[in-house]
């Protein structure tokens, strides 16, 4: 099993998980995070200070899932929130050793 | 004080009841002055997060061109003078000019700065209900721009046709406080302004109508307070003078109407929704509010209530129609002040003393008259905007929102300091 | 003007003095409404930001509510006529039909439109206070039905006995702007309803009281501002007519005594907290204005300052009191209305011009009668509630707040439109 | 009332005229009470979040001790009485005595009452203005001494010199509402306290000038507004009298300034930042304020408007220029009111009916007497309480905020209340 | 060393803090997160939509132990965190590689 | 390639970010956490109830980066978030499966 995480844009939201929800990825957990990369925050005036606030708001994506779908979701992710402009985020793959459903107890695939 | 006359004695209580009515005209204006919060703080908790200070801006920057223009041309385009009874349009001249007599009783229950500060405070409001409806895509710009004209000219105009003296008041038309010169009208240039820019982005989807709903509903329970509050200046300022039973009894009108307008959109829109839904309800007082402006010193109570209730149960329905049609107005400007003052206006030819098929008739040609001149003429200005400096933010800036994008700000900034970085001072 | 009388200058003489002093009633008629923004805005500060938007619309309701019930009975369950001077109970008939001299200065210093909407503002006073001490877990239907009830039957049945000319007026009872009659009697209803309904899940633990922190203190000292401003035309406007020297002296002691009040609130709540606990000193504002209520009139500035300032004190104590006991008020309507509405009236017995045993008695008498009644009304009432519909809302809804539950909305949104998805239209 | 005489009605007629001076006396003391939560909510918006209730707190005291030691000895050391006319100091004795005459109108237009009520509340506002340029740094205690002592002392002292009769009223000079007296007096105190206490941690750094943007800007905005609804009873009031002409023309250049404020700040700060700052709007709107309170009842309409304009453009200048010479003032207090106060109280020498190079002398001594005094005694005062008791909050508290640090509470709780453990009681 | 990512109901969160403090784990990281799954958010409705919100709040903790307590772990949260309705979320367990104690730099279990 | 997950004091994050630059990682996510750790929360006062809330505001900084890099962007973490007292928080290192980067599509350590 992985644990996908994916920094994406929150302007390209709602077309990821469309895109995720037409290949069956239906369950995710998301938060939000403030990136610092490539891409610059907007220009800020307050009081006659002109500056650059530094991060841009995005949305994590963590989705747990099984082995053999971990390249559909990236591909699928890459598809459906590519602007192709500086700022698009990233997506990162993780082992996982177990996972637990709290309702039932079941552990492994099952539980996901 | 040896030797007074009865004629002196006469003139002295005569002059203090002129005290008396000059100072209710000025507390009533400082009570419409607050109304201006009131708009700005219903419209900032209506609108997204992203775009209050955008709104906020607006808000005190119209209030201040309101003022300023109505000094420089509104006020003598509106009040032109007896020269212009019964006509279409007239013009006193530019500024102010008081003589010393009109600064006396000679002048009426006020003096003449008092009557230019009341119908001043008047003014902005037909902007503000605009700034509303076209909230989170306009441009700043064109924006300040399409309100100063609307205020200048197109507000002062279709008034002077009533309070000024105009065609319609010697037509028999009866407007007391509003209905129709001030809420019908915002309404209609507000219904223009929208239509000719557009729904917000994502408002009106394939699958359905996605609601955007308001960041802050304090804020917007704030403005609709201090719009009650400010309302008993705008209707009983509207008297024009202290008289005790005009005044009280619009008082009375008026509360009545709002708490019957607030039960109507309670009633109304759980029975249309099963939710008990807080925005229709402050949406309801201000339908009810609107409503009674017309008639308010021509009502009893209980045709009050009657206005303010039908009132309320008007506001879902409208609300639900303007969606239908897709015409996408973030704080419900056109059901509250369209169509309710519509509503109001009609109802002084069906209830209280005014009641009667004639009046109907001449309340219903008032309002259309009114309405049809500023939307049309609202619509003209926003197209010609439109197609000159554009009237719309890019797509980009209005997914950042307008705090960023016109401002360069946040209407609640709560990061680490740290994680800002200053650049240039 | 060359015949004038002397009689007809002095008829207008007193004509003028008439708009003034129906004028004042309704100045103040308009502060009296804004304490409803008031309450609204601290009891919104004060509760979880889960409930807020169900304490507002609880507050817009009873507003609305109140004056349209005020108006069909109310008013004439409380000033019932002579006929039931020195009665427990009268009933003048439905509705408002005042004669046309009602309308003129024979009614006396104001026309009878100003007196009910001046006493229609008052009357939805008492259910808003039972609203902040029953916020955050009573059902909406059940609070509304309550509400009603209770501003429409046990205020004014009270409210007769003293200002209506009943039983405790003809005894000596003195209370002038409502300590009692107002303030205590929607403590007394607020107490029974907090106890009848039971603490907040999760607020009195094993190990120990729980602080529930309000959402929102800006919003609640909002809040006490508007309701200091208010008390202004609450007491000032009790004068009942704009006589310089009553009305300025109330203006004097209702703004000693508040800020007495925040000071005693202060340093009392230093010494029992080490701490500077702002809902303290926000409270010690409120019992102090609830304090100098009953006697506004009758003191000088230093028993002003006094009463205050014991009022101040009161608070932390009687706060603490109440959580001890295990009767939870989110907001402290108990310890600000009914404990320093007590201590007002009986002030009333100790300090200033009517102090003296026999008044003190007189006083004593009058607040526990009403406060008796009162609380067996509303507990009575509240009981019969929770016997057939049910008071409380279900632990998972006072989980989930009630702005989901009861409203299907939440007071702040920011989410991203895009984790919304519109199903239905 | 048969045998009325023509001296009767005369005095039933005056009678009637000193009701309704005295009611706008008291009227305009509620809107300028008001002015206190326009000052609460706008500090709290501009400063940051972890500091809102301690901003809170400060304005909720200040208001109380403002008008309590007001009532024991400022208004005596305002107004000592004519034996001290022409001086630089006088008293009158502790506490408030009037004689029954004081509650009548040979007192004057109004009663004793209402003079001590409506002076009180002005008094407290010059250590409200310090309050916001102290903010987010300064003890809780050593703030409140400050204020005590500033409110108590130094602000009747000189407000003597002009209003109570003393030597800069004998001068000729003229300051209507308090551009000097109130706003630049508070303003010199605001930035004596400002230097002595130092900026804000992180303000002022080796590679620039660091923004600490405000948290929460419709809180702001909600307290221009209620400052500038305040304002027409600040000046409106100050006319000291209902006169008809008066008053009405005070509103008229009070609105227009505000307006051309407005305008100024945002043509400036346009052409200065190339943005659309909000908070520079809102700062303009108060700076006409404050520059038309000196000669209000002096100017016309365009003077008016000139005088706002000009101070509208000082403000983004003038903000520039403190943080240029490290000054650090969270809300722009002393841009707002020493500067735009120095400005109005020249303007009175510019423009106007008084206009001339005399009374421009006249003025330029006023004000500079006032300032000069006023920030030696504020500077001597603070650099007291620094090497007694401190008076800067440590470098951890000012990082974890004063709300934690002074208080133990925060703004806006909105965690789970399962993040939470009551330990003791 | 082992890192536990478990998203709780926000409203069991005491329940799970007290059960863990039970069993000597009183140190972890909580951040609010969004959580889409089975269990969908509630009826919303704002002038006249009526809408889902589709995702719940939720809460995650973050606990990092060493390998011999993860199953005590995630016993204990299945226990307290449990209400057997759809949306009682998930337990995952990660391999750390290192923690080091940023107070004294220590590095490995002795730095949880 | 690695990712570092810092639990931070907020109030060292300038002076982590300015640390952080100056080894020229520039790139990283920001986010929102509470600490629940040695370090108790501030004393508080509410109506007359005393409590103490027992977390502490922190900030995670999320940083992926090759192998090679990880011991001394740890180093310098440690060097600059470190004030001594108790509640100065954990640095974690995690193995990861793969990066992608959105915007490219690109796979591996150049998409960092
Ligand atoms: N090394 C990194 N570690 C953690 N997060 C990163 C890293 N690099 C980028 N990110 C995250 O990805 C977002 C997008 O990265 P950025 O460099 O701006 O654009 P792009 O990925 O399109 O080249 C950043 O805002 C940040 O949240
Ligand atoms: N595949 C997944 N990836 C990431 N998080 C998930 C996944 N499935 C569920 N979750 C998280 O767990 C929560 C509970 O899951 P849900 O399916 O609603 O109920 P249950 O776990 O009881 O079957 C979700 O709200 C979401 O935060
Ligand atoms: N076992 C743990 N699992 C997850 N997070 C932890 C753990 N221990 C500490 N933390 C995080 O690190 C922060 C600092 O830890 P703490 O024990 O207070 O101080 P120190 O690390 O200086 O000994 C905590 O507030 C918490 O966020």
């Amino acid at each position: 099993m992985k644990k996908i995480e994916a920094i994406i844009r929150s302007s390209r939201f709602e077309k990821v998980k469309d895109a995720l929800a037409d290949i069956g990825v239906n369950f995710f957990t998301l938060s939000d995070v403030k990136g610092f990369g490539l891409q610059k925050g907007s220009k800020m005036v307050y009081r006659g200070s002109v500056y650059d606030s530094n991060y841009i708001a995005r949305l994590q994506l963590d989705i747990l899932t099984t082995d053999d779908k971990v390249d559909e979701i990236i591909k699928t992710i890459v598809g459906s929130g590519r602007t192709g402009e500086v700022g698009d985020g990233k997506i990162t793959v993780f082992d996982v050793q177990s996972v637990t459903r709290i309702r039932t107890g079941e552990v492994g695939e099952s539980a996901i | 004080m040896a030797n007074v006359t009865a004629q002196q004695a006469m003139e002295a209580a005569n002059e203090a009841a002129f005290l008396t009515n000059n100072l209710w005209i000025l507390v009533a204006t400082v009570l419409v002055f607050i109304m201006h919060l009131g708009f700005a703080t219903l419209e900032s908790g209506f609108v997204q997060r992203k775009n209050t200070v955008n709104i906020l801006f607006k808000n005190a920057m119209i209030i201040a061109i309101g003022l300023l223009t109505y000094c420089l041309i509104g006020f003598n385009l509106m009040y032109p003078g007896a020269d212009f009874a019964g006509k279409f349009f007239g013009f006193g001249g530019f500024g102010l000019n008081p003589s010393e007599a009109d600064l006396t009783s000679a002048y009426g229950d006020y003096t003449y700065w008092s009557d230019f500060i009341f119908q001043g405070m008047f003014a902005a409001t037909a902007a503000t209900i605009v700034s509303g409806a076209v909230a989170e895509r306009i441009k700043l710009e064109s924006f300040l721009i399409f309100a100063t004209i609307l205020v200048a000219i197109s507000y002062p105009i279709t008034g002077m046709w009533k309070w000024g003296g105009g065609w319609l008041d010697a037509m028999g038309f009866y407007d007391f406080a509003g209905s129709t010169l001030v809420h019908a009208m915002g309404g209609a240039a507000a219904l223009a302004a929208a239509i000719v820019l557009g729904p917000r982005l994502g408002k009106y989807t394939p699958s359905g109508i996605k609601p955007i709903p308001g960041h802050n509903m304090p804020l917007a329970a704030v403005g609709v307070f201090l719009l009650w509050f400010g309302w008993f200046g705008f209707n009983g300022g509207s008297v024009l003078s202290a008289d005790a039973a005009n005044v009280s009894l619009v008082f009375v009108t008026t509360a009545l109407a709002a708490a019957a307008g607030a039960v109507g959109a309670f009633i109304a829109s759980y029975l249309l929704f099963k939710s008990h839904d807080l925005s229709m309800v402050l949406n309801g007082i201000l339908g009810g509010l609107v409503g009674i402006t017309a008639g308010a010193d021509q009502m009893g109570p209980m045709s009050a209530v009657l206005i303010g209730l039908v009132a309320g149960v008007i506001i879902p329905f409208s609300v639900v129609f303007f969606d239908r049609i897709k015409v996408d107005d973030p704080v419900g400007a056109t059901s509250v002040h369209l169509v309710c003052g519509i509503w109001g206006t009609l109802a002084v030819g069906i209830f209280g003393k005014m009641a009667g098929m004639g009046q109907f008739i001449n309340q219903l040609i008032g309002t259309l008259a009114v309405c049809v001149f500023t939307f049309a003429f609202s619509f003209g200005l926003m197209y010609l905007l439109k197609v000159t400096i554009g009237i719309r933010v890019s797509e980009e800036e209005e997914i950042k929102g307008l705090d960023i994008a016109e401002h360069g700000a946040s209407a609640y900034q709560n990061v680490e300091n740290a994680a800002f970085a200053a650049n240039i001072q």
